[in-house]
């Protein structure tokens, strides 16, 4: 339960994305005459797989390094 | 052939700068790999030319796409031309360029991922140009995604551990910022159907003011935390001591500039609102005091240069920020020639700190002392870039925060007591920041060398590129208008 | 004419140039010699001037501006009169003869042209505050007179207490000074000019309409006079300066600083309010009552002398006080010289002591009565001229001391006389006739202590052989001072100087048809011969005995030796808590104040502490926000966040959080 | 008559520092022979002056015509906006004010200078900052633009902040940083009033250019500044057109203040409680009287003083304290002259408590310097005084006891400076008897002591007579200072006359003696007794003829004196403040 591992935070910062997502989508139904909420989600959705991307390969790098990947372990700047 | 594509072709001159950067960077990137061998001045060597080259294709855009006093609109009114735009551009490009010249200097040849980072930078560049000229959200948030997915790969290229956790915390903290402000554009969605800037005028006139507030907090959330200003400070000294310093440089200003401006933007489309622009009032003076007092008293017992410039950085965001209080379309000249003085005596100090890791590897203040003995001249040009950033005579740093605060002033006379301990308040601050940047002098002159290792040095190119930097600090004091006179011609 | 005056003025000032600038290039003796013949110049300058000035009976004057400040002009004025020609003749004369008897008294002294040059710069500065009719003027070289008393006294700074006394004296006129400069500026305001002249003119229209500053103003000046002829409270100093060279004890007191006061008030004294008038009576009459009083259980013989003079300043000042203010300038005239001659003679046996001991290295107080006695089979003359020096001041008949003295008495019996109802006023001329009685009877204790009785030194013979005979240099101005201490100079009558040619030409005596004249001179006369009687019963013939009355431990004995205990009582304790006061402001400057100013520093350490704490505390990791940031996206993540990370994450949303929440406060306000 | 001597005053020292920086290794040896030189210069030039001015009346303040020598060149002229432009000059010339003040500064250099010869590690490095801080000591005078005057009293701070921390005594790196932080708190101060005043003041002449009432600035005649004044007052200019500036003569002209603006006096918000032109003058004050300095921001002197070397000891107690009261005269009284009137009573104050406070802590300080630097608080407090009274014996006596203070305490630093070369203790404990071995130095002392003590025939007395003349006269003439002000003050003087005999006392007089063994006193050299010699025998002249120096600023303090009383009174009523 108090596990909290960099990567479940990315899935959660990419769900708030994806509330966002619902969002524009939905409200487009209010406004029908045009598409730009789909249109920015299309684009929201690409972009998230990018950061996801970068995300991943950072925590990938720490993990090699650190033998973890939670975020509390990881606190070595101050004391450098 | 269809009318759209008509105008898209006609209009992509406007584009033409942001193009050259992606040829740029994508060149940079195939040199690289085709010329492994030759260490990477070359793939230097072509960047810096390549950004050269940009300001030309600035130019050309900024003749054929003129500026006017309203914003004029292109690509279906999803970018826009606004009257600093081309500056702005100008601002990036000189801060990137400068980069990239500190990062001719020390170990960096040594470097094999010459290439990603000299691609990344640029890219970062282009994201910065996007920035310039957002006509609604979706280009704004792209642009700023583009800047921070560079940033935080640049964080990390250090290669070392530290790296890595400095660049994952930034993106941690980062993405979560930018996914609020997504939240709070797809609010602003929900409430107006419309994803331009305009937007913000019509929902602050129609809807109830919580939920305006609510949109525009959430906004700015991921705009202020491009400022590392506070509250969203938090990341920027961790991210700074561990990235590359050239890098940092770029990072600590440009951003910075470019969130300013989509600021600025958004506070002319809330000029029209009283009550909750006065209510803007105080968030922005709660944003730069606390940015101004945050940063000068974390600065206040630092040992490591890097992060006290971290802090300082920080606290110069809060200065940046006061021309706002009076929202005038002309606050923006002292704010551009606060900006344009930042970024000079900013790189300086960076180069100074990057300069004793390439030689010491290590960025402590102590390292500096007998410098002064040793070399006068050069730590008198440190005396110089300090006495800049605490903002006293004879250096621009003070003919720049007399702009700031005169404007500051402005808005005291006709508004509000609120600006006058701002600006009481702030002018404190410049007595506390003394206290920090006097250490660089005063260990420099003060403090004897060190018995056991040499003292600190820098060698002639090292020593000139400080002092190309340092001349414009002095030289903009005397003559402030020329620098005006730039900035108009520019707008 | 005033010019001559202002060259005899400028003589000793160039001869201390002289002395001081050209002291390597001058022999010691060559200096002290030109020095003494410049003054014997000046003195002679000095007499034709007086004369001219005496027969033809009109101030000499001239007058020059000095600066400017908008419209008011400080001129500078000369002004002699009659009283001011004869004080220059005093000066002059006493300054002259001291510088003699220097020449043998200091003859084995290194520092001997330093000495003189102080004598010169002293009589320089006396000679200005005469000469000058200007209160700034005046002022400045009042300061001066201070100035080089305090060096003179100070002048063997090798002993301890010649420098405190000194210093003592210097701090005591400043005080006086201060409330001098007062009066002045005082002065300055209703008058806008500080010439006493014009001030005269326009007295007695400025009276009605500001009486309070001018009462202020005339305390002020009084208290000038106050600390520079040692009257109480400041009198305390005149004592202590007997640790100075006693020539320079003779020209302090009889010529030169002390008198000075006294001019001043004469002077001044047309700007005296009746109350001031009331002031000054009193505190002279008391001094003068206090000091004999002191003087009686003196034992060192300058000692004496000194308190002697602090008592007959306090005439002289009453004397003003009462409204005979020249009566009051003729005892200053009289006292001068009988009071110089008791001084120098003192010198005299002191040296001779002096030598004697050193020959003889027998170790004893040269200056302690108590040893003394018989002095005057050794040295006749000196003895002779003192005799007749104390029985002037003592006023005994015949003696010029009695004409000034008697002159003054008769005043305080008119002034209490006009003043009918309260007898209060009569205490002042009770005073006045005790401490006559006083006067006699201590310097005729004094005289036959040191000159008459058995030999002195329990039989110590040593210090009697050697005794040196005293060669002319020491005895001629004695011969001087003495027959000047005779009436026959002043008055032909020797009862009464007031039809003399003295109150014709100079000071103004004339006290009309009054009553009681008759009766102020019988008793004076016999008060005096009665303390001198009772004087030769006690100490020559010892037939009464005092001493046994009075044993040295007893308080009244204590009471009168301690001068009242006002050092003790008011100097001391003052300048201790000066000095404590003054320490303890020091530290405080330094711990205090200084913290209160560097608060400001000290608030951003403790800021910089706090915020240094906040980001450990709550950027970097604060529990308790995570409950609210999982609340906030509780619906989106399942799990709760990372401690690191996401401290700056809630921080961040907390701050968020709050604006809003504040923002909704704020508009529902 | 020497054209544009003012700027050959203030650019010769930079010119030596050019030469200086520039001069190779070998050559070290002349380097404090050229800034004798410059300073030996500078001193003719100025006394070339203030010969010339025998023949002019000066009253300057605030009528620029009636200055001498004044040079006035555009600088810069921003456009800022909304704020339309600002203008900055190069404006300076000489008045009533800053001659003697002028004269003063070249005589101190010159001495200290000499001085100067003393010091003999990193000559280059002292004497470059030397000459640096002469010539923005002596802008600091002739600047008559706000702005130039601020940059150079921003800039003194510099070259005096590395000359202590370099060539100082032991605890020097605190005194120096302590005497930064300080003066800058103050110049901050005077920061916030600078920005606020010329954001809320115009140049008429130029503004009428910018109007096109003229072509150019020679053209303007006095109906366009009135009728540009008169359009101002109704706004009927432009916000655009205003030509903002920072020249002080225009700030005192209350026609040029932009209606809207803070400082103009008509309106009525109050900053604090108070209208803000009272604020901003309040501000200055404190910003000065930090430079002056008055109890209780004084506590940066002592340590400065003790820790810096001798001649700079001489510069900063001769002429930067100065500058603290001429700021004050210049631009706090006469931009604000009703704060003047309505701070009177609390400056009188804090110059009484300066006298006495001060007084008193020198008497219980045991090292020579911080005694005579606490006595220069208390000399400082009688300027205060004086300057609060606002009569004309008030101002004269505080200019002339600038002057004479700054050549007095020039000698007693040297004097102090003289035992400390000899052994590097200045504890007054530690020695006795000075006098048996330094007989020259003992008697340079004693009239350096008598004159520091105001002792008649020596210019401190004139100065502080003056003062005290005008702090009684002010309850009568212009009721702004209570008498017993003056009367308590009457106290420095015995204090003064307490602690420099004691010291005589315990340091000079008795038999020879003192603590560090090592040590042999050499009585004083020619060029010490060179330095000393002088600043005596012009502190006597002054006592004997103050009319020397009198008469140059004379008519012009009673000129300024009605100007500010007159303006003043008159600004408070529209205040609807009461006035005394």
């Amino acid at each position: 339960m108090v596990k909290k591992n960099a990567i479940v935070m990315l899935i959660g910062i990419e769900l708030m994305l994806n509330a966002a997502n619902l969002n524009l989508v939905g409200f487009n139904q209010l406004y029908a005459d045009q598409a730009n909420g789909q249109a920015f989600s299309l684009f929201v959705i690409v972009v998230a797989a990018a950061e996801a991307a970068v995300a991943l390969a950072i925590i990938l790098k720490v993990y090699q390094y650190y033998n973890t990947a939670e975020p509390d372990d990881i606190n070595e700047i101050k004391e450098q | 052939m269809d009318k759209t594509i008509v105008d898209i072709l006609q209009q992509a001159g406007l584009l033409i700068a942001e193009l050259w950067l992606l040829i740029l960077a994508v060149a940079v990137l195939l040199l690289d790999v085709f010329s492994k061998r030759k260490r990477g001045y070359l793939t230097n060597a072509l960047a810096i030319a390549g950004i050269i080259i940009n300001f030309y294709f600035i130019y050309t855009t900024s003749q054929k796409y003129p500026i006017a006093d309203q914003a004029t609109f292109y690509f279906f009114d999803s970018l826009a031309v606004y009257r600093y735009t081309y500056l702005f551009q100008f601002l990036f490009n000189t801060s990137a360029l400068l980069c990239l010249c500190l990062g001719m200097f020390g170990r960096d040849n040594k470097n094999v991922r010459r290439g990603e980072y000299l691609a990344l930078i640029i890219f970062m560049l282009l994201g910065l140009h996007l920035l310039a000229k957002p006509a609604n959200f979706l280009i704004l948030y792209l642009a700023i995604e583009l800047i921070s997915f560079s940033a935080y790969m640049l964080t990390y290229f250090n290669l070392n551990k530290w790296g890595t956790e400095g660049s994952l915390k930034y993106l941690l903290f980062g993405a979560f910022s930018t996914a609020c402000m997504l939240y709070g554009i797809s609010l602003l969605y929900a409430f107006t159907g419309s994803i331009d800037l305009e937007a913000l005028q019509q929902i602050v006139m129609q809807t109830d003011q919580v939920a305006s507030l609510l949109i525009v907090g959430l906004i700015l959330v991921g705009l202020v935390f491009k400022l590392a200003a506070f509250p969203f400070q938090g990341w920027a000294p961790d991210t700074y001591e561990v990235a590359p310093t050239p890098f940092v440089a770029f990072l600590s200003v440009a951003p910075k500039i470019g969130a300013v401006f989509i600021i600025t933007l958004i506070w002319q489309q809330l000029d029209a609102i009283n009550t909750s622009s006065q209510f803007l009032y105080y968030l922005l003076s709660f944003i730069t005091l606390g940015s101004i007092l945050f940063g000068n008293l974390g600065a206040l017992w630092q040992k490591k240069a890097k992060r006290l410039l971290a802090y300082s950085s920080i606290a110069h965001t809060g200065f940046l920020l006061l021309p706002l209080f009076n929202n005038s379309t002309n606050s923006m000249e002292p704010l551009l020639f606060y900006a344009f003085i930042f970024m000079i005596m900013n790189t300086a100090a960076f180069a100074w700190v990057y300069f004793m890791e390439v030689r010491l590897k290590s960025d402590k203040i102590d390292a500096l002392s007998g410098c002064g003995k040793v070399q006068p001249f050069v730590s008198v040009l440190l005396l110089v870039i300090m006495i800049s950033l605490t903002g006293l005579p004879i250096t621009a740093g003070f003919t720049a925060k007399l702009f700031v605060f005169s404007e500051l002033w402005q808005s005291i006379s006709t508004t509000n007591t609120l600006a006058s301990i701002v600006f009481i308040a702030g002018l404190i601050n410049v007595l506390i920041a003394l206290y920090y940047y006097l250490k660089f002098p005063y260990t420099a002159f003060f403090k004897n060398p060190p018995v056991t290792t040499l003292p600190f040095v820098l060698n002639v190119r090292q020593a000139s590129f400080i002092l190309v930097m340092t001349i414009p600090l002095i030289v903009f004091f005397f003559k402030p208008d020329w620098l005006l006179v730039l900035i108009e011609s520019l707008s | 004419m005033i010019y001559l005056a202002i060259f005899i003025a400028m003589l000793p000032m160039f001869s201390f140039l002289v002395l001081t600038f050209l002291k390597k290039a001058l022999s010691q003796k060559l200096a002290t010699l030109a020095a003494s013949t410049l003054q014997g110049i000046a003195l002679l300058g000095t007499i034709w001037l007086m004369f001219k000035v005496l027969q033809t009976n009109e101030p000499l004057q001239s007058s020059l501006d000095w600066f400017r400040i908008s419209t008011n002009i400080f001129s500078l004025r000369f002004y002699i009169d009659r009283v001011t020609a004869i004080m220059f003749f005093i000066v002059n004369l006493i300054s002259f003869l001291v510088h003699i008897f220097s020449l043998e008294y200091m003859k084995e002294d290194q520092q001997k042209i330093k000495y003189f040059a102080y004598l010169d710069l002293f009589t320089f500065s006396m000679l200005g505050i005469l000469l000058t009719a200007n209160l700034i003027a005046i002022y400045v070289f009042w300061e001066l007179v201070g100035l080089s008393s305090y060096l003179l006294i100070g002048f063997w700074h090798e002993k301890q207490k010649a420098r405190q006394a000194a210093k003592k004296a210097f701090i005591l006129n400043r005080i006086g000074d201060a409330g001098f400069l007062i009066g002045i500026i005082t002065l300055y305001l209703v008058f806008a000019t500080l010439d006493l002249k014009s001030i005269e003119i326009s007295w007695l229209q400025a009276i009605e309409n500001n009486y309070h500053l001018l009462l202020l103003a005339g305390f002020g000046i009084f208290c000038g006079a106050i600390g520079k002829s040692a009257q109480l409270p400041l009198s305390s100093w005149l004592p202590d300066a007997m640790e100075g060279p006693t020539p320079v004890s003779a020209l302090i007191h009889a010529a030169t600083m002390v008198a000075a006061g006294v001019y001043l008030l004469f002077r001044c004294s047309f700007l005296f309010l009746p109350e001031i008038d009331l002031v000054i009576a009193s505190v002279g009459i008391t001094t003068a009552f206090v000091a004999a009083l002191t003087a009686l259980s003196q034992t060192d013989i300058k000692k004496v002398l000194a308190y002697s003079t602090v008592s007959q300043l306090g005439y002289m000042v009453a004397a003003i006080g009462v409204g005979a203010a020249e009566s009051g300038m003729f005892h200053l005239f009289t006292h001068a010289f009988f009071k110089a001659g008791l001084f120098l003679s003192a010198g005299a046996v002191i040296h001779a002591i002096h030598q004697s001991a050193h020959k003889s290295n027998v170790h004893i107080d040269a200056q302690d009565m108590r040893f003394m006695g018989g002095m005057y089979k050794k040295m006749p003359l000196v003895a002779i001229c003192f005799a007749l020096c104390a029985s002037a001041l003592a006023g005994l008949p015949l003696f010029s001391g009695f004409l000034s003295k008697d002159a003054i008495l008769l005043g305080m019996w008119q002034f209490a006389a006009q003043e009918a109802g309260t007898y209060l006023y009569w205490l002042i001329p009770t005073l006045g006739f005790a401490t006559a009685l006083i006067t006699a009877y201590y310097s005729a204790r004094q005289v036959f202590l040191v000159f008459g009785g058995k030999n002195g030194w329990r039989g110590n013979t040593k210090i009697w052989e050697y005794l040196p005979e005293l060669n002319l240099q020491i005895k001629w101005p004695l011969i001087i001072l003495a027959a000047f201490s005779l009436f026959v100079g002043f008055s032909l009558n020797p009862f009464d100087a007031q039809k003399s040619w003295i109150s014709t030409s100079s000071f103004n005596l004339d006290h009309g048809q009054s009553t009681g004249h008759s009766t102020v001179i019988i008793l004076s006369a016999s008060l005096a011969t009665l303390g001198i009687f009772s004087g030769w019963m006690v100490y020559q013939t010892e037939s009464w005995s005092l001493r046994q009355l009075i044993s040295k431990k007893s308080f009244v004995y204590q009471f009168t030796n301690r001068f009242w205990f006002i050092d003790d009582a008011l100097v001391d304790p003052a300048k201790r808590l000066l000095l404590s006061a003054s320490n303890g402001l020091a530290k405080a400057d330094n711990k205090i104040i200084d913290t209160a100013i560097d608060g400001f520093a000290i608030l951003q350490v403790v800021l910089a502490h706090v915020l240094a704490w906040f980001d450990k505390n709550i950027v970097d990791g604060f529990i308790g926000l995570l409950t609210s940031f999982t609340h906030f996206i509780g619906n989106i993540i399942r799990k709760s966040p990372g401690k690191q990370v996401q401290s700056y994450v809630s921080w961040a949303v907390l701050t968020t959080l709050l604006i809003v929440i504040i923002a909704v406060l704020y508009l529902e306000m | 008559m020497i054209e544009n001597i003012l700027s050959i005053l203030i650019f010769l020292p930079l010119a030596a520092l050019l030469v200086v920086l520039l001069l190779p290794k070998s050559l070290t040896k002349i380097i404090p022979w050229i800034s004798l030189l410059v300073t030996g210069i500078q001193l003719l030039l100025v006394a070339n002056l203030n010969i010339d001015l025998q023949d002019y009346v000066i009253t300057g303040i605030n009528t620029l015509e009636n200055f001498y020598q004044v040079e006035q060149v555009s600088w810069l002229s921003l456009k800022l906006g909304a704020l339309g432009q600002v203008s900055i000059q190069y404006l300076v010339g000489v008045d009533a004010l800053n001659g003697s003040l002028l004269l003063l500064s070249a005589i101190v250099m010159f001495i200290a200078s000499i001085s100067a010869f003393e010091i003999k590690t990193k000559r280059k490095g002292f004497h470059a900052l030397f000459l640096l801080l002469n010539a923005s000591i002596t802008g600091c005078f002739l600047a008559l633009d706000f702005f130039l005057f601020y940059l150079f009293f921003e800039f003194m701070l510099l070259p005096m902040y590395f000359l202590i921390g370099i060539w100082g005594g032991k605890r020097r790196e605190y005194a120096s940083v302590k005497f930064f932080i300080y003066t800058l708190a103050g110049s901050i101060l005077i920061l916030v009033v600078m920005i606020g005043l010329y954001a809320s003041v115009i140049d008429p002449a130029a503004t009428a250019v910018s109007v096109g009432l003229a072509d150019n600035i020679q053209e303007v005649e006095e109906v366009h500044i009135v009728q540009v004044q008169e359009m101002l007052l109704n706004g009927a200019l432009s916000k655009e057109n205003h030509v903002h500036t920072f020249n002080m003569l225009d700030m005192m002209e209350a026609k040029n203040y932009i209606p809207e603006s803070v400082f103009f006096k008509g309106n009525i918000g109050s900053f604090f409680g108070e209208h803000a032109r009272l604020v901003a003058f309040l501000f200055l004050i404190i910003g000065f009287a930090i430079k002056l300095p008055a109890v209780p921001v004084h506590t940066w002197l002592p340590d400065a003083h003790v820790e810096a070397p001798t001649c700079i000891s001489v510069i900063l107690a001769g002429i930067l304290l100065k500058i603290g009261g001429y700021g004050m005269l210049r631009i706090a009284y006469s931009i604000f002259p009703e704060g003047a009137i309505h701070y009177a009573w609390w400056l009188g104050l804090a110059g009484v408590i300066a006298i006495i406070y001060a007084g008193f802590v020198a008497l219980g300080t045991h090292n020579l310097k911080k005694l005579i630097a606490y006595s220069s608080v208390s000399h400082m407090g009688f300027v205060l005084l004086g300057i609060a009274s606002l009569t004309a014996e008030g101002i004269n006596g505080a200019i002339f006891q600038m002057f004479s203070h700054g050549i007095i305490s020039a000698m007693l630093f040297l004097v102090a400076g003289v035992i400390y070369l000899r052994s590097q203790d200045l504890r007054i404990e530690n020695y006795r008897g000075i006098i048996n071995k330094m007989p020259v130095y003992s008697a340079l002392v004693i009239v350096a002591f008598f004159a520091s003590m105001g002792l008649p025939g020596f210019s401190g007395f004139i100065a502080e007579l003056f003062v005290f003349l005008g702090a009684f006269k002010s309850q009568s003439t212009n009721q702004l200072l209570p008498a017993w002000m003056a009367i308590s003050a009457t106290l420095g003087l015995v204090l003064g006359a307490a602690y420099y005999l004691w010291t005589l006392q315990r340091m000079f007089f008795g038999k020879y003696w003192t603590a560090n063994k090592g040590s042999n006193m050499p009585d004083l050299n020619s060029r010490e007794l060179l330095m000393l010699l002088p600043l005596a025998i012009i502190s006597l002249l002054l006592g004997i003829f103050p009319n020397l120096l009198l008469q140059y600023f004379e008519p012009g303090v009673a000129y300024f004196v009605d100007f500010v009383l007159e303006t003043g009174r008159l600004n408070l009523e529209t205040f609807g403040q009461n006035i005394p």
